[in-house]
């Protein structure tokens, strides 16, 4: 027989973590949408929703908290355990670059209308794909293909550095002040952007570690 | 409920049919030792010195032989022999006692009267407790066949005493390396002290009781005997042997006045037997 | 995503309607006090563990639940045990009480009899008919989890069963006079790890139509099954056992209001 | 050092072993001469079928027997038994089921000094109690006699085997909602039948084997009865006065009887003690 | 008796934890120094010792999985664990924005020299005794003082802003685009400095955590 | 900082010199084999634990290493067991090897006499001075962590101790003629939680200066206080016990390299 009520705990922890995913994937693109319309209202509700991820990630640790202390889990329910931990830790500060993302849409919104640079659509496209692939190899414990998905995060690094260039040089010609706030802005996005990326790698290296018990460095 | 009834039942009764006697010779009849129908004189002396003396040998020689026996049967390994010993030890309980008595009459008493009284006398005659025996029948081989037939108890309730001692006990002492021997007389022995004690006890009030066997290589004369190679009288086969016999008032009161101190004698030594066994036993459990 | 606010922890799980109200329980052995006030309530169709040092009175506890200790001469309880609105210490209806409030003990205690004759000796006392008692037979064995292990077997002698399986038989005997309250009295402190998780798989399994109060020296295994736990003390001045704390297991296991809770839990104990 | 000690205690070691092995192997010596001459000299007589049929007859007439013996110890031990036993059953079930703490432990002593009671004092009070008022001799005595000597070993080894059964037996029981009677009476006397029957066979054994209570209360009869108000022999009476009497006949009589008397013993014996085997082992499981 | 093993395992455990603390604490040092002195060698070092930093979040983790699995921690002393794997996880998390900031001051090192405006060094000096005070708290288990070092956040927020604005305002005036790259940097430094003190904040949560079992926001 | 690579967690500690060396070992028990094909190294110094599911012949094995398996006729062991380069299993000089390994079993065994009696026992069999007894005793019961407790009671009766107390003064006895391993068999299962985790701290204290092989039914037990756990499982067609893994504890509980022992430490087993 199967441990009833370590199962049970467990199944709850991960199904805790999947929540919190797709309620990140969701947070990226409310907030790279509410960029994309110049919309306010859209902008402050990502920021608002954040307070969910917050208390979904309050009670992963809750519940990793209760599971240790009354199932003594070990090996692999152990490294199940902290692995999710780990991973929804991640999760949470992707949600933090949501909210930030929201924070310069309402900066630039209180900024002339002027059109969105394409890498910023690219990036957007590209970082929302490896979230919501990786969430279906942590769903599917996909190791291979976690992997292969960290990989990715060279092709965001590339059009976050030509942005970065393209900005700056930018602002080197421009002369009104509004000018540069809003490529400091768009910069802080695209830095945001980057961020996320890189917290998928981790996410990746902890569904390593979950899976195989191995600490690898990945991207 | 009906044991203990019966138990002061039996006193009762056996002090009331005694009362005559009792009230005629008072605390007398202990320590005088002159038994005569005819002048209706009676004094108890000569058979509970007999019945003490003859119980007295029977423990000496019986209780080193039930102890061994008590330790093999415990003995974890050669459990061939510990079962045919334990059915030995058993059947040597079951036989009726008549049948040792008729035994010990035409076999043991002669034996004992050939090869172990005469020569023994001849050497250490000067002894008084050792002087000439006259007839085969004496309170020597009585005790013998006594101590026969309390070695059974003996060795039986050593073997539950010993047994009850934990098992981890001798295997905590063998762990620290002491030999068997070691083992068995500084651990087991100790721990079962009390309750081998009172396997002595409970053997001794049989070897009192032990009636027919006694009565039979005894030889039956109502004195103190000067040589254990005499013959004697104990309490249980005077009474075997007269009762029937006894006629008048005093005659039969004076027989069971023997059998009341009899009765009493053994249950006290009982109980404390039994008190004894008890502790150990339930104590190591 | 408002339903992401929801309570997700067992531990804040509905707590379930008390079943068992004990209130100001005292106990006596003769002379010797064992337990003093002890007042808590046990919820019904939940998992509530006792734990304590050896001496602090659980198995004393437990036995008066369902009047054990009218065996022990010179016993007495004073104050209330509710259960169903009747007070257990002075009821005069023991039998039903005991049919009621069923009893797993220490050490499995198989009759000398086959497995279904264990399992239907106290229906057939009670005169139920032999289809009622068959079909009693197959649920207590079926829902012991222990069916499927014995279901050809079940004219061997008890004995013949392994020590878990034996301690499942236990259990199916008393589920066999389908009571509402099982009680347990370490009943896997005499089984190996794996006999010991089956149990307390089955215990959970139990849990959803039986109240179950178990008495266990293992503070693991309390952590690993008990819905509530309560934690007793033998007052070391008085020498009473009496209740140091009692709360939702995750509760007790994460943050023991009492310190003495915190420093046996924690093992920094004595 | 050490080793040298060492030494010298396996060579202790070794002397104890032997002394004590030596003493037991001492021990059961008596048990094969008592058997041996028993059978060698009770043969001659009891080879004989009409050993078994006849009565006694006077000396120097050829033919007797002790058939009258016989019948008289199976018809007092049967009596006996019929008394002791029920009783001593339900008072040895009592003992351990109801009966508490020190009372308990007081009955128990009780009956064990009883086990221990000097079998001749209570040959007097039976015949004090039955055969004065009756002014006269007879096999109903002799019975009672016996049941006395049996009640206390039917109580404790019933009792015994009653408390070999596991304690959370009966409490699993009582747990079950059982009435206390019941359980005591379908559960526990059950399980304990095999040790009880033992306790029978033995109080049994040992009663057919007693001689001194029955001495003036059975007393012994030459011819053949089956009226237990009448006098009555047994085999022990036979052993007791032909051994002591100077016939050589009678003498070679009396070790028949004893043959007889100590098969007949050993064999209710010995099947008890396989059936007490049996008892312990399934109490081993339980 | 104590528990010797399990005491012993969480030492080692609060050993690591504050061989962190002091790391990371000079690799902010390490990282403002070389932005003073505008020396690339010092900032390139302290992206090499970062490793260190990592290595030893890795052993801390390992121990916290290894004390779990032997030691069957409840209450008081799994809170201990878990509490300092939170805090480890910040520190490891602060040691990356010390690297940040090196590479930030290599970039600036290859731009022509201008005085470094004042609200560096002061948020600096802040944050670093922000960070100094917060482990000293750790040590001695001061719930009080880690609060009231939290609140100090705001101070460097505000900091944080004004340079912002200015370092914006400037970008508006200014041509050379050396001068656009250069504000931009600057202003990613003080991005970071301010990110320092959230996760500060952060960490005095789980001091508050581990001591009380409470869950609070702090800042 | 480059300290700060140096390995910390104390899985990477030296693992010590092999001080019992257990190389194929089988055991029968008449026709009935135990074990079958044992081999692995206890490390001096450090404290060994061997675990497994009842039957599987952890007993068995660990009373291989003093011989107490003389004491049951029949027993036969194959293989070699060296200890200090002497083969446990053909020595002839049983008493000696007996005091260079002593044992301490599940119930603690007090011999009915003294404190001091107990531990002096062992000393005065090898007939040594009254001098060196006495500070054998006070050695003993120091490093038994029982001196304090008893020092005021030497002569008092063993039994008057308390479980626990027992248990250790089990452990003084067999410290009292310095042995260099030490054996034990389920020492704490009689006791209750607190009594087993004073005799597992005392086992850590001990490990300084002794080689400790501790059997165990209790793989928390065994993950708290072993450097080395061995994991051992009844052959489920043969019958007989068999080594499943042997491994550095904390390796053996992250990460287990059999996929049987995962299920045993999980309990998903059987
Ligand atoms: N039948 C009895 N008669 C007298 N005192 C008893 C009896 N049973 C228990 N006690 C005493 O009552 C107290 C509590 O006993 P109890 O068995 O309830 O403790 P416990 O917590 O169950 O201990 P353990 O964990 O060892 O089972 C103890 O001090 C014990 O000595
Ligand atoms: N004295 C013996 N004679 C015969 N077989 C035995 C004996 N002792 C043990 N065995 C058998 O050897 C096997 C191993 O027994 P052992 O006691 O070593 O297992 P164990 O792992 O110690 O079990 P537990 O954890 O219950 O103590 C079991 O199958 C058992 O039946
Ligand atoms: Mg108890
Ligand atoms: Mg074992
Ligand atoms: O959240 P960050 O650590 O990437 O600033």
């Amino acid at each position: 027989m199967p441990r009833l009520t370590l199962e049970k705990e467990l199944a709850t922890l991960r199904e805790l973590a999947v929540r919190m995913g797709t309620l990140v994937e969701s947070q990226i693109e409310a907030a790279l949408e509410a960029l994309r319309r110049r919309d306010p209202e859209a902008a402050e509700k990502v920021r608002r929703d954040d307070q969910y991820l917050n208390e979904l990630f309050r009670q992963v640790r809750e519940q990793v908290f209760m599971v240790i202390s009354t199932q003594q889990p070990v090996a692999r329910d152990l490294r199940d355990l902290m692995g999710i931990q780990y991973i929804a830790s991640e999760l949470e500060r992707t949600g933090d670059y949501a909210v930030r993302i929201a924070r310069m849409t309402g900066t630039l919104c209180g900024l002339p209308d002027r059109p969105l640079r394409a890498e910023f659509g690219l990036m957007g496209e590209l970082v929302i794909r490896q979230v919501h692939d990786i969430l279906e190899d942590l769903i599917h414990r996909n190791v291979e293909h976690a992997r292969e998905v960290a990989t990715r995060d060279n092709e965001v690094d590339r059009l976050y550095h030509r942005t970065f260039e393209e900005l700056v040089a930018e602002m080197g010609k421009g002369t009104d002040p509004d000018g540069a706030l809003r490529s400091v802005t768009l910069l802080l996005v695209a830095h945001n952007l980057e961020r996320i990326a890189d917290r998928v790698t981790n996410v990746a290296e902890d569904i390593v570690f979950l899976e195989t018990g191995q600490v690898v460095e990945l991207g | 409920m009906t044991a203990p009834t019966l138990l002061i039942g039996i006193v009762i009764v056996l002090y009331q049919e005694a009362a005559p006697a009792i009230s005629r010779f008072g605390g007398g009849f202990l320590v005088t030792s002159n038994w005569n129908p005819v002048t209706l004189d009676f004094g108890a002396l000569p058979f509970i010195y007999g019945t003490v003396v003859t119980s007295a040998i029977a423990i000496a020689v019986a209780v080193p032989v039930g102890i061994a026996v008590a330790l093999v049967l415990t003995e974890q390994g050669a459990a061939g022999l510990r079962g045919a010993v334990g059915t030995g030890i058993e059947l040597l309980a079951a036989i009726p006692s008549v049948v040792y008595g008729i035994w010990a009459l035409y076999v043991l008493a002669p034996f004992l009267f050939n090869h172990v009284e005469v020569p023994l006398s001849g050497r250490f005659g000067f002894i008084g407790a050792l002087s000439g025996p006259s007839r085969q029948t004496s309170l020597f081989s009585a005790s013998v066949v006594l101590a026969v037939m309390i070695l059974p108890t003996l060795s039986a309730v050593s073997r539950d005493v010993i047994r009850a001692v934990p098992k981890g006990l001798r295997e905590s002492s063998v762990a620290l390396g002491a030999t068997w021997w070691e083992t068995n007389w500084k651990v087991v022995l100790p721990a079962a002290r009390s309750g081998i004690f009172g396997a002595t006890v409970l053997a001794l009030g049989r070897a009192l009781g032990e009636t027919i066997a006694v009565t039979m290589v005894i030889g039956n004369r109502p004195e103190i005997p000067p040589s254990i190679f005499s013959p004697a009288y104990t309490l249980a086969s005077v009474i075997a042997n007269e009762f029937t016999e006894a006629t008048g008032q005093i005659y039969p009161a004076a027989l069971v006045e023997l059998g009341l101190v009899l009765i009493l004698v053994a249950f006290t030594v009982n109980v404390i037997a039994l008190l004894l066994v008890r502790r150990t036993v339930s104590g190591s459990m | 995503m408002v339903q992401a606010l929801k309570p997700q922890l067992s531990a804040i799980e509905a707590y379930g309607q008390p079943k068992v109200e004990i209130d100001h329980l005292s106990f006596y052995y003769g002379k010797l006090q064992a337990l003093r006030d002890v007042s808590f309530e046990i919820a019904e169709r939940r998992i509530t563990a006792i734990i304590g040092p050896s001496g602090c009175g659980k198995s004393t506890l437990l036995r008066v639940f369902n009047r054990m200790y009218d065996l022990v001469p010179g016993a007495r309880a004073e104050g209330k045990v509710l259960c169903d609105d009747e007070d257990i210490i002075s009821t005069r209806r023991l039998l039903e009480l005991r049919q009621k409030i069923g009893m797993v003990f220490q050490r499995p205690s198989p009759f000398p009899m086959s497995v279904r004759d264990n399992v239907a000796f106290a229906p057939r006392l009670l005169g139920w008919s032999a289809v009622r008692v068959k079909e009693a037979v197959f649920k207590s064995l079926e829902s012991a989890a222990l069916w499927d292990e014995v279901k050809d077997r079940l004219d061997a002698p008890a004995s013949s069963l392994s020590g878990g399986q034996l301690q499942r038989l236990s259990i199916a005997r008393c589920l066999a006079v389908n009571p509402s309250v099982i009680l347990m009295d370490e009943p896997c402190s005499a089984l190996d790890p794996i006999a010991t998780l089956k149990i307390e798989d089955l215990m959970v399994q139990l849990a959803r139509d039986y109240t179950i109060v178990i008495v266990t020296h293992n503070m693991q295994q309390a952590a690993r099954v008990s819905d509530f736990t309560a934690f007793m003390l033998m007052n070391p001045a008085a020498r009473f056992g009496e209740l140091v704390e009692f709360a939702p297991t995750a509760e007790l296991f994460n943050q023991p209001r009492d310190r003495r809770t915190e420093d046996y839990i924690t093992g920094r104990f004595g | 050092m050490i080793r040298a000690r060492n030494h010298w205690r396996g060579y202790k070691n070794t002397i104890a072993l032997s002394a004590v092995y030596g003493l037991t192997g001492l021990a059961l010596v008596p048990l094969a001469l008592v058997l041996g001459y028993t059978i060698v000299k009770g043969l001659p007589a009891a080879i004989h079928p009409e050993f078994y049929l006849n009565v006694e007859r006077p000396v120097g007439i050829p033919g007797a027997g002790v058939a009258h013996a016989i019948a008289g110890s199976g018809i007092m031990v049967g009596i006996a038994s019929l008394l002791a036993i029920p009783v001593g059953v339900v008072s040895g079930v009592h003992l351990v089921d109801y009966a508490s703490g020190r009372w308990a432990s007081w009955v128990r002593l009780a009956a064990d000094v009883l086990v221990g009671a000097p079998s001749i004092a209570v040959g007097l009070f039976a015949y004090v109690l039955f055969v004065a008022p009756q002014h006269h001799f007879s096999g109903l005595s002799g019975a009672l006699a016996l049941a006395v000597l049996m009640l206390p070993v039917v109580i404790r080894t019933t009792e015994g085997a009653v408390a070999l059964i596991p304690a959370s037996l009966r409490e699993s029981g009582l747990a079950l909602g059982l009435p206390r009677w019941r359980v005591a009476l379908q559960l526990v006397l059950p399980a304990a039948a095999p040790g009880i029957i033992t306790g029978a066979l033995l109080a049994m054994a040992r009663a057919a084997g007693e001689t001194a209570p029955i001495l003036f209360t059975g007393f012994g009869n030459r011819s053949w009865n089956l009226d237990p108000t009448q006098p009555m022999s047994a085999l022990p009476l036979i052993v007791f006065h032909d051994a002591l009497t100077p016939y050589p006949a009678l003498q070679q009589q009396a070790w028949g009887a004893a043959l007889v008397l100590v098969a007949l013993v050993l064999v209710i014996n010995l099947s008890s003690r396989w059936v007490l085997r049996r008892q312990i082992r399934m109490a081993g499981q339980l």
